[in-house]
This record gives structure tokens, C-alpha cells and sequence, in this order.
């Protein structure tokens, strides 16, 4: 599996294939999601605070809008199928989720 | 809390995900609880044992890159008490799911606690057959829907908690996959107790609980288990209010003499030197 | 006999007078077993009992489980986690362990299990010997598996038998099922027996990461070289579960029958003769009913009927080839047991005919004697065969 | 060929359960290895263990033993009631029944057949255990089965190591039983 | 076949298509099965499910245990509390339920085992075909009894050998196994079916007090007469056990077995013909494996050979003096079985020579198929047999 | 107290006595216990059947003059089950061994405590395992010398009472061959109770426990289990207090949905007619 | 089984067979001794408030003093083998061991 | 012979888990039977009931089916993309692949295989799960192995009552999408 990556302020491709692993970038954080292991199951959708998350037509995740993302890992921990990785960074020792920012 | 989210990787086989799980089973979260337990506590994967018994839960072996064994139905914890005495440097951890554990396994959960072996037990409760397609289980609460019980079950239900406490579990714990930052808090605890423990951790079956029981989605199924517990580790309830909220928390933490120490004393008083070869 | 023993040895004689089941128990000891996992039964128990009284004062593992179910499940557990590992049982625990004994096969763990025949089915008989399970031991889980089943027809061959099927779990990576009955079991004999080694040191061969773990790997546990994978689901050499169709484990399981019959020590082994080489009357027996035999072969001999005996010393896999050679120059078989009639179907399977086989069965409690023996063979050489 | 002859010569012990007749088969046994001789000894078992008729059998030879189980046997110990009416039948050709003296009167005289009091003589010892020891004494006195030392040797090794003292004593009292006694051992 | 579909009865058909274990469960109710207890197990899974439908409704009882080994043993205690009674399950189920068969034996009480069979050994292979327990159903527990095992090839055939089963179950007072196995299980196929008849009411024979028990008595459960000894230990007639060796029992046990082998309807339902009569090639075969060996017939008579099917309805009793009598005609005599070579030792062991014996032998989840079949025959029949 | 001693033989097999088991084993006043239980309460034999696994106890059914099962080892209560169910006019009583019930039985027991199927069990606790000759049980206390413990039992011990309790049997008593006169009485209530009712009897083994734990003669061991209970039926004790004395009495006699009942009103509910036939 | 009947007052015979069955008639109660079913564990006898209760030759019970039996049961009570039968007629409800005497 | 005229025919319904194909095997296999013809259907099971690929294989014929599992299917119809990389190959010679739209950039044309619009249809009819629905009654207007009267019915039979108008309407555009089809059905 190759890792495609957005860094802050990209966009990612329109389509992606059901096989992409993207890892987002922000700052000093990351959000990885790797779509092979999706299930398409609504899980992470339903729990994540910023409502960024959507299944495209194959029934598999993806990130909408990677700029309002909080890192707060919500979908990683709802997610039973190990999709999202956090790297949390500095930036989540200090960062906006923990001040609510 | 700790992060959620974090990379335990170096504790999934993930050349083998997807899992064969349906979209939105909670196993995968007991899973990714016990990578996390295994991280936290920074254990060698060579000096690690997941042994798991036949449904669904069973699998989880082959989903933790550790060692693995996945055995019969029902005999997991006999497995895996062989298996510690025989190394007992090896931390043997035992996933089975309520089915496995209590319905064919019942006897071995029993006895295992009896015996209070250094063993971690996790009990994935769905209240259902997942892997054969939705029949009830011993744990399956009275009224629900099941392949086998279309108009609602009407034997009564075992108490996970109640069982392993009667038995002599020495640690025992019980959790919910709506809470999910709680499931890898229980592993570790449970993997740092010296002692037969249990964790046993309410999970969603979406694909038969769920449907049959009319819950809705895995989200609802998550909420449904929020609002059938309560975090209040008392037991032994008479058996009205066993009728209410299914309680959480931890139940039993003591010291209590572990076997694997005990026989170690017991060779030694003979001059064998246990646990050398 | 006066006479006879004035030639004692006082004291000098090294010999030891033990039963059956503790020359099981001393000959696992010998050969480093160092597990006992088991559940008291009879005609089984002294095996039990004396385990639990040498294991730990050698630093080794007894434990009493709850059942036979996980006797079973136990040692193989601990095969995996490096000891040296079995049980004892009878019939109703044999029947129990079933479907463990398949999962020790499938994830090839080596392991012995004994199993001292009483009368069945059922409870049955629980004190009186019987020879009720020999086909068990081979067809009696679901499936199919390579099957080492071992016998013994005294005390002496108890100690022996149990060091062979140790050695051989190991070599051959399998369960190893050793027959007894319940007069073997409680028979007492003077044996000499070697002092008992120290406790085994475990050793096992390196393994790499990607080295295959099933088929011809060698075995090694949990705990001693990378990361292994254990199921009894259908799998590759990789122990990951074949996920469409069995083809590999069907070919391991093929490639470890052949191995069984090629194994020297198992075609030495494999049976044992006695006066059979001019024999007309071959009697094929096993276990407690090859010693009546052999005192069978001699009342015949004496009576002018030229028998002889095979011993059926590894019952399974089965000595198809030296049936065959058997027949080819006795064309008449006698098989007796104890039991209903078993060993004589693969024997009747092995000749297709080559010689007349006749069956002499007893399922009572009872052996049956040297003359019950000799008197059949007779009226079968008469023609009035069963 | 007279009964001490008689190679290989096959003996049953019987009693009833809770008279020790599985240790004095394991301690004759014993004696006829430490004489140098093969021996197999055989036992019933059953649930009923601790009551009721009981045996173990025995076949002492100079040659190799092949089917170890007693069929007649040339020397029958009897120390019960019920043991009597089980197995007396089980007597080979020519063989000696020593049984207990408190069957005589019931049992009646037999040409095969010795009746010594054992159990009286144990209880005399103070100790009613020991009716198998003494039993065993008398009865290799007079069939020379084995050796007296080998059989004393072998007491000493089976019983407890409180008990030897004892049970050395029984045997003493027992060989002298047997001594006492003029049997045909043809 | 566009033609084909003109001719369609529509609405008229009173044939439904419901799978195999949908077959055997309505055979079942058919039989008066009124007590179900079962553990889910895939292949097996949906007769369970089916009863736990349909006999609440019917007023029987449906219980789901909590592992086979109390399954098997609430089938027995149901049918001696009237019941007729059956259950259902897998390969490592069957292996479990080893212990408690033998009891439902030397206790001779009727109950029906059906066991859909899947890849072994082990967990192996839960949800593909396999024939691997041909000769546990027949030798898996320990001891001596006699064995009724049926198998089905077809739908239909699921549904009459549950009837069958049952019927021979209370007329030989014993336990019948019913092998099926995973394709046949889950297969659809319209069948035409009588619809169910009313709860049965029970009615046993009337018996005095001092009447025997068993052996050749009828089977009267507790409650139904006078008072009833029922024991696993070898027992008399009038059920107490057997304190010195189990004559009684011995002579029971093979009473029976000689009256399995008399018995008209096991006679006439023993083996089915497809083509035999004239066959220099006999294919014998069972269960979804006959199935294809009936194509390979067609297939190998369009090419030439003459080849015939014996379907072994009936595994055991083994149909000895059938064989003897195809061994006699057709010299050649094929057996492919989806495991590694069962019942092709009974096939040797009864021809004894009369016929060469060949086996196709495959174990890896996979069907032989009728081409299989085919090429092997036409292989064996050119000399390069197995 | 009713008058000891009085006439049951028509409860009894009395052409097969004398009973197999040894002399002063604590069995046979047992099953004067169930004779006296079955008089008292005036039980047709036709309509009663006594199951009982194998060991010692196991034999119960041949000396009862009633029906009898003699099933195997630890499955007595699951072949009661298929009985009870199919006949619920039978009454039926399962006697049991501590090691066919707790130790090979012990998912049955707790399956058949759960289901409330209307059975009375009795459990024999002599705490150790008779028939093959004096190995260690999982009820020895510790400390106890067995033929497999000869220095003393290091593995833990189970508790009848409590695995029951947690299990859910709706009654549960304990007492002793001591107390001589209890045995009718509590195994009469629990012939009376509707569910699953469960009497342990604690026992003396003079041949195997006294003698290998030097506790004297049978009349002995009988001042031995006196001094080792105590009348004071409490529960979940800490591990520390279930180091004193075992209590003994009535733990629970509640009313609850009997099995056989709730069987049959789901039954009617489908317009079936449960045990019409 | 036949049964040896010992009235009040009168002696049993000094030596009794093994399978000797005696009930001994004293008043209205009696006390039936089945000595075919006597395992000799002595139960009886330690527990016999009248100390009435021995073991002959053939460890078999038998009382030995019939006259001092307070016909309490404790014997019966205690025996596992059901060696005791006691019927104690209208002399129990209202007799000796009622009040002590 | 053309692709309509075999007898047996063999078919193949192939898509993911969850998306019906099992029940679609019943619904045809009951059609095929309410048309008065025999029939078969065998079906894939697995661990990974809902996901992966999984097929349902039917053989109809006017004759006694004896082996029932097909190898090569004269008609396979195929919804999700892993189980057209697991069955495609497994077409008969001369058979036809029905396959979903979604699929065809991807694989690419073959003289085999026809793209439909099953999953785009179901979606426009409000819900997914008629996906297989539609595709059977693509399946039957191409190759007529059944009736449209008998299919109907069977769906109606099979499906849940409340989901029986929504899937009639599905059955309706699964025809009238394989009737706008040409396909040589040699």
C-alpha cells in the first residue's frame, strides 16, 4: 500500500481508488486514513464532532473538509477497523482540541 | 484520558485486515483496546500469546501480531492454562466471545478463575451466535429477538460478572465498546493484576442483534448499550433489580495467591526447581 | 520352583516390581516429559497419581483439570509454551478427547495420550481390559489425520512404548495415541529400569521470521523464536487459515501419512514375530491378546499345527506391506480381540484375500485364553472358520 | 510333579476388600523378583473395592510369562467367606486351598483344603490389618514358593515404616503357621 | 430452455424449494420428532433454527444447550421422558457427542444425530463439503455397538432418510446418525412434501413389572409402566448392572447388530443402482459424492466404458454381501470419498480380493467431480490405478 | 423434628444392598434422606426419576426404588433436562458427586441453575474423588491431602453455594451427614420448590479423605464436619472470612419464573400445546 | 430374608448368622436389625446413647442389651447402610424418650 | 446451440456480501421451479458473510440434476468488483457476463460481457438494497431461463411484505434494462 500525501493547505484527489492510504498533514499533526480497511459501517461519521467525514460511492470513507479537522481521534477510537492513525504532535499537547479553539 | 487514535500498528497484523467482522462489529475496538493495552505496557510480542477459542470474537488472534492460537470452541482458557504453566514468562491473553466463554466454555471460565492462573480473560458480549448467524446465548437478554428465538428469548440470561466472581476471579471488570477509551484502562489493568482476570466488554452485532432487535445502526447500537448500563460495579443484585441497567466498572481487584506462585512453592518445598527448563 | 529360588540374587537382582501404569509414568519421566495435564479414571488413575508425585519435585507441571476436554486442550497448550507433554486416560476421556486430539493434529503439536481400555461402550466395564478402542484411536475424531497408535502387551513394554511415543511425537510433530488395556495397566512385573534423567533442559531449533512454521518446519513453541500463528482452521506452512478451500493443510496431512511409513524406527518397530516364519496359522494380535497368543503358538506347535504370531506393535498406521507378506505364505489369518471385531478389517483390507482371515472375538470383560486361541485356530485350519 | 514343582506355579490370593490381599500380591511378587524368578501379578479391581470378594493372582516362573492371568490356580489364600465361595471353585488339579479357620465349620473338611487362623492370630498381634501377612507367612511356609528372607525383605519394603516392626512380627507368627502344618504338596 | 419455461404449471407446482437441512427438519416433524435440543454449528445451523420455528408451535420442546456434549445428552433423558427426539451438528460437534452416543447405545434408546459434515480434522474448514466422519459415525466412541449411519444426496433424499432414520431409530431402540454434509445441507431444491401431521400422542407398549428392559424388549420410557433401571455400566435385561463381566450386555450388543443386517427395509434402502448391471466398472460412492459419480456413469458410458453406480444409502451396517455380489460382476471397483480413504477399507475388507479396489480420494473442501470421476476410472481401468 | 429411623423401604432397592460404597461413607444416609423426602411428601415411584452421574454417589439410582437413570460423568443434569422437559409430570431428582458436579459437570450445573428448569439437585461434597480412589477434587480444601496432593492441595476451591447463587438456582441450602436430621428436611423444600433447586451435602469419605488426612473413623470425620461449618447461611464472604468455617443453612428460597412454565405460556402464545403429548 | 422376631423379654440367640435379620418387639415399638446390610463402620455404635450397639466376630452389628434400647433412632439415623428400621408405634409419641426418662 | 437453448444452463450470481446474491439464488431457483422445470441452487458460505465476494450457482433443467455445484457458468451476473476479479473467469465458453456499470471503465468491453446499471437503478429507486433485484430481472429479460410471471412471483414470495411493492417496482426496471439490451445470446 502506497501512502499518498496531503500536506496542509492541499487538496486531495477527487476520486480516490478503494486501495488509497492518505495521510493528512497539518501543522504538527497527522490524520491517516487508510481506506482498504474500511467497512463503510457509518461509525466514525456519526461521532466525529466536525462532521468531515462521508462515504464515497464505493462505500468507503473520506475526509471532506481536512482544514475543519480537530485531531481529536474520535473517529480512530469509534472506528473498529483501524482505518485512522493519529499522530497528534505537539500541536495536540497544546493544540486547539485542547482548548477547545 | 489518553489519545485516541494513536499508531499501534507493531500490534496489528495488518496484512490480513480487513477483518472478516461485519461493517461496524465492535470487535475491532476490543482489538485495537488491546494493542493499546500491549503499547502502553511496551510488551515484547515474542513473550505474547492471544489465544482465542471459535466465533467471531475467537478470531481476534490473527488480527493482534503477537503469538496466536486460535483454538476449539469453548476450550480456550483450558489452552491457554496449559499453556502458561508450561512458560509461564509468556503473557497469555484469552479474547472469546460470550458464547464461547460461557455457553460450550462455560466450565473452563469456571475453573479458571478457580484456579487464579496469571491468565487476562476478555469476553467480547454481543448476546448472540455472530459467526453462525444470530442464534441466542446463554447471555442473550430475556425478550430479545434471536434466530432462535423469533418471538424473544425466554431463557433467562447469565451474569458474566456474577460467574467469574462466584468462581474466584480475582480481577474482574466490565465495559461497554460505547465506552471506548475504558476498554484498553481494563486490559491494562487486567494484564498488570497477578491473577486470573476478567474483562469483559459489551460489543455490538449490528448485523444480527441489531437487525433482529430492530436497534438500528452500529451508532445506535452504541447508544442502546449506553442507555442498558449503568457505572455502578455493585453485584449480586436480587433478581428485580437485575432486571435494571446491566452494571459496569470494576468489581473485584484483589491480591489473592496466584497458582503459578503457589506451585512454584510447592516444587521448591520438594526441591524442584519449577519453571527452569 | 523350590529349587529355582535358590538361585536368588539377594538384593543384587536391579530389577524393579511395578505396574503397568507406572512404567508409563516412569518411562514419560525418562523421556523428558515434563506436563502432565489429566482427570482421574479408571484403569488410568496410577498414572495420574504418580505424575502428580514425581512432576513437582522435579520442577515439572501436574495439573488435575476439570475434565478430559481440557487434559487434552491443556497439553497441548503447554506442548506449545515448550514442555514435553501428556495425559492418561480410558475410554469415556479417550471418547472426550476427541475433538482436542484433532486439533493437535491439524497444528501438528506433539503430544502423548494414553488411553487403558476397559470394557465399553459406555461406562461398560470400568475395571475389566477390553480392546474396544483401536479403531477409535485412529477414525475417532472428525476428519482425517495421520494417526500413530502404539501398544503394549507388558510392563516392560509400557516403559518402552512410552519413550517411543514420545519420541516420535516429536519427530513426526503428532499426537501419539499408546494403548493400553486394564490388565496391562495394573499388572505388576519386575522390570530393570534406567534412574530417571534429570529434568529436560528445552532446546529448540532457530527459527527466521518468514521461516515456515506447519508442514516440514520444525516445531517451536511460543516463546522461542518469532512470532507464530496457531489455528485449527485449515492453514499454510505460515499457519495463517487457508481461506478458500484446504489445499494445503490436505497436503500436509498427506506428506506426514507417508512419513509415518517411511520412518525406519516405526518399520523396525512396527510389529513384532514370534515362530512365524514357517507358520501356516498366523495369528495376528496386540496388547494383552498377543501375550495369549504367543502362549497359543506354543500349544499349537506342541499339538503339531505350525502357528505363528504378529504382533501388532504400532497399530496405526497400519502394516499394511508385512500383512501382506504374512498372507502370502500363511494362507490362513486368525485375528482374536477383545472386542467386536476391529483390527481385523483393515487386516482383511490389507490381504483382499491373499489368505482366509478368521476373527475370534470377546467383548465381555474376559480375555481370551491361550486355549480359547489355540482351539479356534484349529477349527479354522478344520475349515469351519467364523 | 509335586505342587512345589510345578513352573510355572500359579497362586491366587483372595479376601475381601479392605484385607490387604492387593498389597500381599504386590509383597509375594516382590519376593519372587528378589528371588531372581519372573513373576506377573494380577488384580481385581471394582467399585465395590472395599467390600465384597477380592483377588490378586499370581504366576511365579522361571520362564518368560505370556498370558499373565490365572485361570487354576495351584495355591489359593483365602481369608473371607464371600473369597471362598468365589474362587474356591478356581482351584487347579492337585492344588492347596489355605483358607481361614473361621470357614471350617461352615466350609467342611476337604482333602485340598488347610484352614489356619489367621485372623485370630492377627487379632492376637493386636492388629486385625495384619491377617494378610500372616496369611502370606503360612502360606509360603508350606508351599516354599519363595524365599523366606526374599518375602520378609519384600514386608519390609511395602508397608509402612511404622508398621514394619509389626508386620515383620506377623509374618514370624505366620511362617510358623504354616510350619505347624503337614500338608500334601504333591 | 426458453422452451422449457413454457411448459410452466404456474401456481399449480405443489412442490417448494427449501435446502437441505430445511428438508431434514420437516422430515423430522414428519417422523413425530417433538423434542429438538442442538447448539449452532455451521453446516448444520438452520435445522436448529427450523425447530426452534416450528415445534413451540407444535407443542414440542426446543431447547438449545449450552455445548453438543449436553445436547446428546437432553436428546437421550427426552426420549426417555417419551419424547421422540433428535439433534443435529458438525464435525467437532459430533466429536463431542462421541461420549454420550455410546451411551444412547448400550442404553438402546431411539434418537436421531444428524451430522452435516465439514472439512477436518479441527475447525478445518467450517463451511465446505466434506465425507471425513464415514467411519467416526461408525467408530468414534469407544467400545463396541452397533451403528445405523444414512446418508442423502439430494434434497428429497434429506427429508426421507430423516424419516427413514427415526423409523429405524425406534425399531432398533438406538441411536442413528444421519451424515449429510455441507453442500447437500445448504443446497435448494424443489421438493414435493406431504404436509406435516398433528403433534403425535405418545403410546408405548404396556409392561409388567418383572418384564425385561431391554434387549429385545420395547422401548417403554419412565412413566409409561412400571418402574425402569437405566445405566451406562453393562447391564442385564432388566437394566442392573452386571457386577462380574458384561455377558448380557455382549449378547445384546450382538443381537442387534444381526438384526440390523435383517431387518427388510435396511435390506431394500441398503445401496441404490444406477447402471450396474452390466458395469465392468462398479463407482461406489455416497452422499453428494454419488451424485457426481452418477454423472461420471453417463459420462463414461458416452465414452464407452461400462460403468455403474452403487450409492451406499446405508454407510452402516456396511453392505457387505452387496459388495461381494458387485465384486463378483465387475472387476473394477472405484470408491471416491471427499477425504483421504474411509469407507474404501470396508469396500477391500468385504471383497476380500474379488475385485481390484481403487481409491479417489480429495480433502480439501473441494467436490470430485464427475470429470474427476470419469478420468479416474478410465486411468484405473487402463492399469495405472490408485 | 420428625422421628428418625422409620420405615422407606418401599423408596428402596433392597435387593441390591448392601450399597458398593464403604463402610461409614456418609452416601447412604443421603439417600435416606431422599427416601425419607419422598415418603413425607408421598411420591408415586412411577413418576419419579432419580438421575445420577458417575463416582460414588453417582449409584444413587440403584438403591432409590424409583425410576433410575445412571447417566454419565458430569452430564446428569443435562440428561435431566431432556427428561424433565419431555415429561414434566416426572419428578426428577439428580444426585451427584462434588467432582461430577463441579468438576466435569460444572457448565451444566451452572446451565441447568440458569435455565429454572424445575429439577432438585443434590451435590455429595465428600471433597475428594472416591470411586477411582482419593484424588484431589476441585471442593478440596486446600491444604488437604488426595492421592494427587499428597503434601497438601494448593489449588483453590470451589464453593457449591456461591457458583449456584451466581448462577442463578432460585432455591439453594447447604448441610451436612452431622446434621442428619436436615438432609430430609431440606431436600423435601427443595422437592417442593418450583425451579431448579440445588442441596449440597457435605459428606464424610472415611476411606480416601479421613484416612489420607489422619481425621480418625467415620464417627470422626462426622466431629470434623461439625467443626468445620457453621450455621449461618451469608454469602460472597472476602476471601479472607471464606477461610473460616462453611456456612451451612438455607442461602435462597425464591420465587422464579420456572422454566417449564415459561415454556409453556410461550408455547400457547404460538397456539401450541406444550406436554399434551 | 427371614425374619428373627425378639419379643419383649425375651433373649436373641447368642450367635447370629451374617445374614440374620432380627426386629426386636418392645411394646408398641420395635427395632428391626438387618445385619446383611452391616458394613461394620461403627457409626451406630458411637452414637447410641444406650451403648447397646456392638460388633461381633463377623463385624456385624448387634445390640446387646435390648432391654436398655430407648428406641431414640439415633442408630438408624446415623447408618448409612439401613441397617435400623425402627417402628415406634404409639410408645415414642408419648414414652420415654419424649421426657427424658 | 444458442446460450437459451442449453439444458442444463448454468448461472452464476456473484457480488459481494450484504448485497443480496444469496437471496437472489432463491428467488430464481424458484422461479425455475414455479415454471414447472428442476432445479438446483448451491450457494458460498464463509467466515466473511458480510464482506468479500460470495456467489449463489444455479442449475435449471428439464432433466434430474445430478451434480449440483457449477464450474463454468453460461450466465453469471456479477454486481461488485471482487467478485468479477473472483468469478469472471469462471464463464462458460459462449457464456455471457452480466456485469454492473460501475465496473466497466475498469475491467474494460469484452465481447462477453454487458454493463448494466444495477446499483445506480437501485439508488434512483430510493434504496440500495434492491441492487440484486434488479439485476435478476436484467438476468431474465436477456436470457429468458425463466418467466417474468414466475420471477415476479417468487420475489414476491421471498422478500419481506412491506419491501414487496419496492421490490416489484425494482423487478419492473431490472426487465425493462435488460430488454434494451442486445446481446448475441449464441
Amino acid at each position: 500500500m502506497s501512502t499518498l500525501v496531503v500536506k496542509a493547505g492541499e487538496t486531495a484527489p477527487a476520486r480516490l481508488a478503494p486501495g488509497d492510504v492518505i495521510r493528512y498533514e497539518q501543522l504538527e499533526a497527522s490524520l491517516t486514513v487508510r481506506r482498504a480497511y474500511c467497512k463503510g459501517c457509518l461509525l466514525c461519521i456519526d461521532s466525529c464532532p466536525a462532521k468531515i467525514l462521508k462515504l464515497d460511492a464505493d462505500d468507503l470513507i473520506y475526509v471532506t473538509d481536512i482544514d475543519a479537522c480537530i485531531f481529536c481521534g474520535v473517529c480512530a477510537g469509534r472506528c473498529p477497523d483501524f482505518v485512522f492513525v493519529l499522530d497528534a504532535g505537539t500541536r495536540n499537547k497544546e493544540g486547539r482540541d485542547g482548548d477547545g479553539h | 484520558m489518553p489519545k485516541l487514535g494513536l499508531d499501534i500498528d507493531q500490534y496489528l497484523r495488518t496484512e490480513v485486515l480487513p477483518t472478516v467482522w461485519c461493517p461496524g462489529c465492535g470487535n475491532g475496538n476490543i482489538v485495537e483496546g488491546i494493542g493499546t493495552a500491549f503499547q502502553r505496557i511496551g510488551l515484547d510480542p515474542e513473550k505474547v500469546v492471544v489465544v482465542g477459542g471459535i466465533g467471531c470474537s475467537g478470531r481476534t488472534p490473527f488480527y493482534v501480531r503477537t503469538n496466536a492460537m486460535h483454538t476449539t470452541h469453548g476450550r480456550a482458557l483450558a489452552y491457554a492454562t496449559g499453556l502458561k504453566m508450561a512458560n509461564p514468562e509468556l503473557t497469555v491473553v484469552v479474547t472469546m466471545g460470550d458464547g464461547d466463554a460461557l455457553a460450550i466454555g462455560g466450565n473452563h471460565f469456571i475453573h479458571a478463575a478457580r484456579r487464579n492462573v496469571d491468565l487476562t480473560a476478555i469476553v467480547y458480549n454481543n448476546g448472540i451466535y455472530g459467526m453462525t448467524g444470530g442464534q441466542g446465548a446463554p447471555t442473550t437478554p430475556v425478550g430479545s429477538r434471536t434466530t432462535t428465538s423469533l418471538l424473544g428469548a425466554v431463557e433467562r440470561t447469565f451474569d458474566t460478572v456474577e460467574l467469574a466472581l462466584a468462581a474466584g476471579a480475582s480481577y474482574v471488570a466490565r465495559t461497554t465498546t460505547f465506552d471506548m477509551q475504558e476498554i484498553p484502562l481494563r486490559i491494562e489493568e487486567a494484564l498488570r493484576h497477578k491473577g486470573f482476570s476478567l474483562v469483559e466488554v459489551l460489543t455490538q452485532c449490528p448485523t444480527y442483534y441489531g437487525r433482529l432487535n430492530r436497534i438500528g445502526d452500529p451508532s445506535d447500537m452504541l447508544i442502546w448499550e449506553r442507555d442498558h448500563t449503568a457505572d455502578e460495579p455493585v453485584t449480586l443484585l436480587s433478581r428485580e433489580e437485575m432486571v435494571g441497567p446491566l452494571r459496569t466498572g470494576v468489581f473485584r481487584n484483589e491480591e489473592d495467591p496466584e497458582y503459578i506462585e503457589v506451585y512454584r512453592e510447592m516444587c521448591a518445598a520438594q526441591g524442584g526447581s519449577y519453571a527452569a527448563g | 520352583m523350590a529349587t529355582a529360588t535358590k538361585t536368588s540374587t539377594n538384593g543384587k537382582d536391579t530389577r524393579r516390581l511395578i505396574m503397568g501404569n507406572e512404567a508409563v509414568a516412569l518411562g514419560a519421566i525418562a523421556a523428558g516429559c515434563d506436563f502432565y495435564a489429566g482427570y482421574p479414571i479408571t484403569p488410568a488413575t496410577e498414572i495420574l497419581e504418580e505424575m502428580a508425585r514425581v512432576l513437582p519435585r522435579r520442577g515439572g507441571v501436574f495439573l488435575q483439570m476439570e475434565d478430559e476436554l481440557s487434559a487434552m486442550a491443556a497439553i497441548i497448550g503447554a506442548a506449545w509454551g515448550g514442555a514435553t507433554a501428556m495425559t492418561a486416560t480410558s475410554g469415556p476421556g479417550f471418547s472426550l478427547m476427541q475433538e482436542n486430539l484433532g486439533y493437535a493434529a491439524i497444528t501438528q503439536t506433539p503430544c502423548v495420550i494414553v488411553d487403558s481400555q476397559r470394557g465399553g461402550p459406555s461406562t461398560g466395564l470400568p475395571t475389566l481390559p477390553s480392546q474396544g478402542d483401536a479403531m477409535q484411536a485412529r477414525f475417532g475424531t472428525h476428519g482425517d489425520r495421520p494417526a500413530l497408535v502404539i501398544t503394549a502387551s507388558s510392563v516392560k513394554g509400557c516403559y518402552d512404548a512410552t519413550v517411543l511415543s514420545f519420541k516420535l511425537a516429536k519427530r513426526h510433530r503428532m499426537p501419539v495415541v499408546l494403548l493400553l488395556d486394564a490388565v496391562i495397566s495394573h499388572m505388576r512385573e519386575p522390570v530393570e529400569i534406567p534412574p530417571p534423567p534429570p529434568p529436560p533442559v528445552r532446546s529448540f531449533p532457530k527459527l527466521a521470521e518468514g521461516d515456515p512454521r506447519f508442514g516440514d518446519a520444525p516445531f517451536v513453541p511460543f516463546g522461542y523464536g518469532p512470532i507464530t500463528v496457531v489455528t485449527g482452521l485449515s492453514h499454510g506452512g505460515d499457519g495463517l487459515a487457508e481461506t478458500r478451500g484446504g489445499v494445503q493443510t490436505e497436503a500436509m496431512i498427506i506428506n506426514s501419512i507417508s512419513k509415518l511409513d517411511q520412518d525406519p524406527e516405526i518399520r523396525a518397530e512396527w510389529t513384532g514375530d514370534y515362530r512365524l516364519d514357517d507358520a501356516e496359522v498366523a495369528i495376528v494380535a496386540y496388547g494383552i491378546t498377543a501375550r495369549a497368543a504367543r502362549e497359543a503358538v506354543d500349544q499349537l506347535r506342541e499339538r503339531g499345527v505350525a502357528a505363528g504370531l504378529l504382533d501388532l506393535r504400532i497399530l496405526w498406521p497400519f502394516a499394511e506391506e508385512r500383512l501382506r507378506e504374512v498372507a502370502a505364505k500363511s494362507k490362513t489369518i486368525v485375528v482374536p480381540e477383545l472386542n467386536l471385531g476391529q483390527m481385523v478389517m483393515p487386516v482383511r483390507a490389507a490381504v483382499e484375500g491373499a489368505a482366509k482371515v478368521h476373527q475370534l472375538n470377546r467383548a465381555d470383560g474376559t480375555l481370551l485364553t491361550p486355549e480359547d486361541i489355540a482351539a479356534f485356530a484349529i477349527s479354522v485350519q478344520g475349515g469351519q472358520g467364523a | 510333579m509335586r505342587l512345589v514343582d510345578r513352573d510355572p506355579i500359579r497362586i491366587r490370593l483372595t479376601g475381601r476388600g479392605g484385607q490387604g490381599i492387593m498389597l500381599g500380591g504386590a509383597i509375594l511378587a516382590e519376593a519372587a523378583m528378589r528371588d531372581g524368578l519372573l513373576v506377573s501379578e494380577t488384580q481385581e479391581y471394582g467399585p465395590e473395592a472395599r467390600l465384597g470378594a477380592t483377588k490378586a493372582d499370581l504366576i511365579i516362573s522361571t520362564r518368560e510369562i505370556a498370558y499373565p492371568e490365572v485361570e487354576k490356580a495351584d495355591l489359593i489364600l483365602c481369608l473371607s467367606r464371600a473369597a471362598y465361595l468365589r474362587y474356591a471353585q478356581s482351584l487347579a488339579e492337585g492344588g492347596l486351598l489355605i483358607a481361614d479357620s473361621s470357614m471350617a465349620e461352615e466350609m467342611g473338611e476337604a482333602e485340598s483344603t488347610v484352614y489356619l487362623p489367621f485372623r485370630a492370630t492377627a487379632l492376637e498381634l493386636g492388629n486385625e490389618l495384619t491377617t494378610n501377612i500372616v496369611g502370606l507367612g503360612a502360606l509360603v511356609a508350606m508351599s516354599e514358593v519363595v524365599t523366606r528372607f526374599s518375602l520378609a525383605a519384600a514386608v519390609t519394603g511395602r508397608v509402612k515404616r511404622e508398621l514394619a516392626e509389626l508386620n515383620n512380627k506377623a509374618l514370624e507368627v505366620g511362617f510358623n503357621l504354616g510350619a505347624s502344618v503337614q500338608v500334601r504338596l504333591a
